[in-house]
């Protein structure tokens, strides 16, 4: 077997892993939320409505392509896919578990361990705006173009407290590759907390996870296609498989961030204070870890959620004011911290 | 017009996000937490605030809920409507449409009256279920039972014929679910006449427009002519 | 409701977007229009465009018999209609100079403050719902659930439910309102404080609310403002205090007032009210024991109803504010002239000058905090 | 004092009342119909009135309601001779349309209905925007139900239906079933 099979299985494997997740996280949102809201959800299609995301899925397929008349033909299919490429290609640099040694071959459970990590995330984060954008101005209806513009402004705008954050962890981990920043937070420090980004950086974390929200376009800044105000944002006029691509790429970019956040800031395979790495066996371990990380990511997953069934939405200004005045000032001043910390204890 | 400037001003822990959306999501997970323990019970009706309609019909209606109607028969089997068009005439939707015919010889045990319904229309599309006809009706005929499932294919199945009407109120004996007798609803009782004028002595109308049963004899003579009005 | 009501005015200019927040739209309430003119995200112009659900309930009125109309003004404001048939049934007694029973006037109480919580309840949802935030919605919509079985065991109907008639009420209370009263009063109230934990100190929707469509109180008096958004605008007015009917003066109960008229206020005042209206109908079922259990129902009313000629207006504190009927007769079965004084529609027409200069999404929460209901608007 | 007569002595003395009625507890002025806008500002601002709250403002249309009725019963067969007799000798009918404002007083909580009878030849009424925005949509449908026009008003357009609707619905002579208008929507494309 050599490497660029392996490559091809990983690649294939990962693909239909974070599908998988994204068509179950349809059903955990609606379940989720249907029991929050004192009510059974969906339980009609299979036993508690497993097989509803399939049925969706169906439904998404066979339902009939329409163009509107006055649409821009061109811009109307370039929109869903310019979102959903990235949505599904970020998860490249995304690791999901530690290796494993298989027939005398270590395998990373990584697909690509690209040394500039989560730059590589950034940008493909900006191209989903493309579609955003692309996809609003090309349906030529007046709602669409508004929540069009409304999720640019406000996706440019929070890539910048993101990148900050992300700046910070730079500076404490020295390298942008996901697998370093991993393997880095094994064990302690400061005698009784795990090595983890989370307690190294906990402003840049809330930094994060909110401008992780703002990038995902989940409530509270689910402004693009907020339904209230105007009809579902910059997918009003699509019907089929297009709207099934832009909501699966949405739910791929949920999985996507908790996957960087769990990487980042929650030791991504690590367990808090005992190292499984050295009990167990090469491949019992590479599974153990795969499954740690993901429940960490499970956890993230459900917070969306979770938080999407609690909170009102904001208003657009109040998103930029946020954003520029709240998160940014927040993000230098972290950056200015952990450049003072480094320099004091290093 | 200078719009009153409204100052917000915030504790501090309204004024960091965080606390307040914390609080928020603890007792949302409240909900969540019972609900999801609810939801393992065997059974349809688990969590206590959904009924699951189609498989669980277990939710109790009132007795006195306007549903779809019913002609009563009294106990000797014999139809009680005496096609007398109150209720057409009460209705605001218009929906009801009687014919009228003489009870024959042979058909004592059939019909409670001389005269009964040869035919006995209520189109449901026009139907608002208000509840008049069944509050007027004399002698109690018409009444609105307890079935609310009133979907149907074409046009022509919601117009309730007499037979139909007959049917529901079979169907409803059976299941139990007929309608309790009508309460008498109590009336401020006369104010005392001391003089006797003609128009009050004449019209001794003891009850409102409920209970018309015990109308003074002078009265049929103004309801026949309320009667002949189409 | 031409095609481009807004072709002669000056905003012409490209800059502007003119967005049509039509009848079907997903906050719309019924079916409103709006024909916004928006530079960017704030509404430079907005015109409400209604009657798309002008169901011509006046002229129906002067062809039905007066006791034909109780069913057609359930229709009217359908979120809660006991207010609308005691409104008209009032303006019928007042006309015919009939004196309706204690008995059946404590009855028409609790059922209207019932009737109270549950358009709270439902306006509060919504405002929610539009505001983003959809739990708190569902937590009220199941007490209503309960109100509304409340009212199927008093006379069989849930919604529409032709409550009561000319001269007083056609049925009694169920026999277990008591029980069933007992076990909904814990779970309103806790519904109620779930909503205000969700919702009053959230920063994110104290942002969306406060300072949001103000008007003081003159503008709201000059515009005809009554119930709950008039008091939220520092006005303490309220039928029920003021001219009171119906027995309210026996009972005790506090009028929340708001200070600056937005939509916070009118968010805060319902609430308030939601409990006001629960202590007013533990008194008036107290009141109601002690009443023998045959004292009358009904007043002495003859058969088919003719009143005297004249013209009455009679009016009571319905939940969105002064519901008013005006009924004027010739001294046939018809009435001659019927003309319902709908509290929202006054509202709605204020909404050019609530909203603009202010953004499309504050135009959404103004007009959910209005409780503009399409039913009473259009008639 | 009572209301009829702080309205009458604030009122009189102009001579704009022409007819002061009550019935069942409610007062009703029929005023002349070109002083409104005066006996409105007199309303509002005389201080034992002080009626500074306008609840509505509607038509109402007595087409036949000073005739008799067309179809006397056997029983009041006398009755309707009379009537017949009566209204000969009271002259030509009076005006058709009717405007009736309902005011309100918000201190003394008393309510006040002012009337104002409009001829089918002139139909109309100054608006009472100027003192009183509430009078905005309700003087619409006035217009739009009855035909009545307001002098002054910014913006009378039809309010419940739609503008190309020829006829005025609420009036008496108007068939209940509508006489079949329909509604053309022009798409400009």
């Amino acid at each position: 077997m050599d490497d660029w099979l392996i490559a091809i299985i990983k690649v294939v494997c990962i693909w239909v892993w974070v599908l998988l997740i994204a068509v179950v996280m349809t059903w955990v949102e609606r379940r989720g939320a249907a029991l929050i809201q004192d009510r059974p959800g969906p339980n009609r299609a299979g036993p508690f409505g497993l097989f509803q995301p399939l049925a969706d899925g169906i439904k998404l397929f066979t339902k009939e392509e329409i163009i509107p008349t006055k649409a821009r033909k061109i811009l109307y299919i370039l929109g869903p896919l310019l979102f959903s490429v990235p949505a599904f290609s970020t998860y490249a640099v995304v690791p999901f578990g530690d290796k494993i040694i298989l027939g005398g071959k270590e395998i990373i459970l990584q697909v690509s361990d690209v040394n500039i990590g989560f730059l590589f995330i950034l940008a493909l984060g900006s191209m989903a705006v493309y579609g955003v954008i692309l996809g609003g101005w090309g349906s030529s209806n007046k709602y669409s173009i508004l929540g069009g513009l409304r999720s640019t402004a406000q996706m440019v705008s929070y890539e910048v407290p993101l990148g900050l954050a992300l700046l910070a962890i730079v500076f404490v981990y020295g390298t942008f590759s996901l697998r370093d920043i991993s393997l880095a937070q094994q064990g302690t420090f400061l005698g009784f907390l795990p090595n983890w980004g989370i307690f190294k950086q906990p402003l840049g974390f809330i930094l994060f996870i909110v401008a992780a929200y703002a990038e995902a376009n989940r409530v509270p800044f689910d402004l693009p296609e907020a339904e209230s105000e105007i009809v579902s944002g910059y997918h009003t006029e699509y019907g089929s498989m297009r709207l099934g691509l832009y909501l699966f790429g949405e739910y791929v970019n949920l999985v996507t961030l908790s996957g960087v956040t769990v990487a980042l800031y929650f030791g991504s395979w690590h367990m808090p204070y005992i190292d499984l790495g050295a009990y167990l066996g090469p491949i019992s371990w590479g599974i153990v870890s795969f499954c740690i990380f993901f429940l960490k990511v499970s956890f993230f997953l459900w917070m969306f959620v979770w938080v999407r069934w609690t909170l009102p939405r904001f208003r657009y200004d109040q998103v930029m004011g946020l954003g520029w005045k709240g998160l940014i000032p927040l993000g230098l001043f972290n950056i200015f911290i952990t450049a003072l910390f480094i320099q004091l204890t290093v | 017009m200078a719009k009153p400037v409204v100052k917000k001003e915030y504790t501090l822990l309204e004024r960091i996000y965080l606390w307040e959306i914390l609080k928020g999501m603890k007792l949302t997970w409240g909900h969540f937490w019972f609900n999801f323990k609810a939801c393992w019970r065997p059974g349809p009706h688990t969590i206590p605030t959904c009924w699951q309609y189609p498989e669980d019909r277990t939710r109790e209606i009132s007795p006195v809920f306007r549903g779809e109607h019913m002609l009563q028969r009294d106990d000797k089997g014999r139809e009680k409507c005496i096609a007398c068009g109150m209720c057409a005439k009460v209705c605001p939707a218009k929906c009801i449409t009687i014919t009228k015919g003489k009870r024959k010889e042979g058909e004592e045990n059939k019909y409670a009256a001389k005269t009964y319904p040869a035919s006995f229309e209520i189109d449901l599309l026009r139907c608002i279920f208000c509840g008049f006809c069944q509050e007027i009706c004399p002698k109690e005929a018409i009444v609105l039972g307890q079935n609310f499932e009133l979907a149907r294919y074409t046009k022509e199945e919601c117009i309730l014929d007499k037979h139909k009407l007959l049917l529901n109120y079979q169907k409803a004996k059976e299941e139990g679910k007929l309608r309790p007798p009508r309460k008498r609803v109590p009336v401020v009782p006369a104010p005392p006449k001391p003089e006797k004028d003609e128009k009050a002595e004449g019209a001794e109308a003891k009850k409102s427009k409920v209970a018309a049963a015990g109308k003074a004899k002078k009265k049929p003579v103004a309801k026949k002519k309320v009667a002949e009005k189409p | 409701m031409n095609q481009n009501p807004t072709s002669q005015t000056s905003y012409e200019s490209d800059n502007y977007v003119t967005i049509n927040i039509g009848p079907s739209h997903p906050s719309m309430h019924g079916t409103l229009r709006i024909v916004a003119v928006t530079d960017g995200e704030t509404i430079v112009k907005a015109e409400p465009d209604i009657g798309y659900l002008h169901r011509g309930v006046e002229k129906l009125g002067e062809n039905l018999t007066y006791h034909q109309f109780i069913p057609i003004t359930d229709r009217l404001n359908y979120c809660s209609a006991i207010p609308n048939n005691v409104s008209y049934e009032m303006a019928v007694e007042k006309l015919m100079g009939v004196e309706v029973p204690e008995k059946a006037q404590l009855i028409r109480v609790i059922m209207m403050e019932l009737a109270r919580i549950a358009d709270h309840q439902v306006c509060i949802g919504i405002l929610g719902v539009d505001l983003g935030a959809f739990t708190p919605f569902f937590y009220l919509i199941i007490q209503r659930e309960e109100i509304y079985e409340i009212f199927e065991w008093f006379n069989g109907a849930r919604l529409t439910n032709t409550f009561g008639r000319i001269g007083g009420v056609d049925a009694d209370l169920p026999d277990d309102f008591e029980q069933r009263w007992e076990e909904l009063k814990p779970n309103v109230r806790k519904a109620n404080d779930e909503t205000e934990k969700l919702l009053t100190h959230n920063r994110i929707w104290m942002d969306r609310t406060i300072g949001v469509s103000t008007f003081s109180p003159e503008d709201a008096l000059n515009w005809g403002f009554t119930g709950p958004c008039l008091r939220a605008c520092g006005v303490k007015r309220d039928l029920r205090i003021d001219e009171p009917y119906c027995m309210y003066d026996k009972f005790k109960f506090e009028v929340p007032v708001g200070k600056n008229g937005d939509v916070f206020d009118r968010y805060i005042v319902r609430m308030i009210e939601m409990e006001e209206s629960i202590k007013i109908i533990d008194q008036a079922y107290k009141l109601y024991k002690e009443m023998p259990a045959d004292a009358p129902l009904m007043a002495r009313v003859p058969k088919v109803i003719k009143p005297p000629a004249g013209e009455v207006y009679s009016a009571l504190e319905s939940p969105n504010g002064e519901l008013g009927f005006f009924v004027k007769s010739d001294g046939s079965a018809k009435p001659y002239r019927i003309r319902i004084r709908p509290p929202c529609y006054m509202m709605f027409q204020a909404l050019p000058e609530l909203v603009e200069g202010e953004m499309v999404a504050d135009l959404i929460a103004c007009i959910s905090s209005l409780n503009v209901i399409a039913g009473e608007l259009d008639r | 004092m009572d209301l009829k007569k702080r309205v009458e002595q604030c009122l009189g003395p102009e001579n704009f009342v022409v007819a002061m009625t009550e019935c069942q507890g409610d007062l009703s002025v029929e005023v002349p119909k070109r002083n409104i806008l005066d006996v409105m500002h007199l309303l509002r601002d005389t201080p034992d009135l002080g009626f500074n709250f306008l609840s509505d403002v509607f038509g109402v249309d007595n087409l036949d309601l000073n005739k008799p009725k067309k179809k006397p019963k056997k029983k009041e067969e006398g009755e309707g001779a009379e009537v017949e007799e009566e209204s000969k000798e009271k002259g030509p009918l009076p005006p058709r349309f009717e405007v009736v404002y309902l005011l309100l007083c918000l201190e003394r909580n008393e309510r006040l209905q002012v009337k104002v009878r409009v001829e089918e030849s002139d139909m109309e009424v100054d608006s009472l925007y100027l003192i009183w925005k509430a009078s905005d949509w309700p003087e619409r449908e006035a217009f739009d139900m009855y035909g009545i026009r307001f002098k002054g008003h910014p913006n009378l357009k039809r309010l419940l239906m739609w503008d190309e609707f020829s006829a005025y619905p609420l009036r008496k002579d108007y068939p209940l079933e509508g006489q079949g208008e329909e509604r053309h929507l022009i798409y400009d494309d």
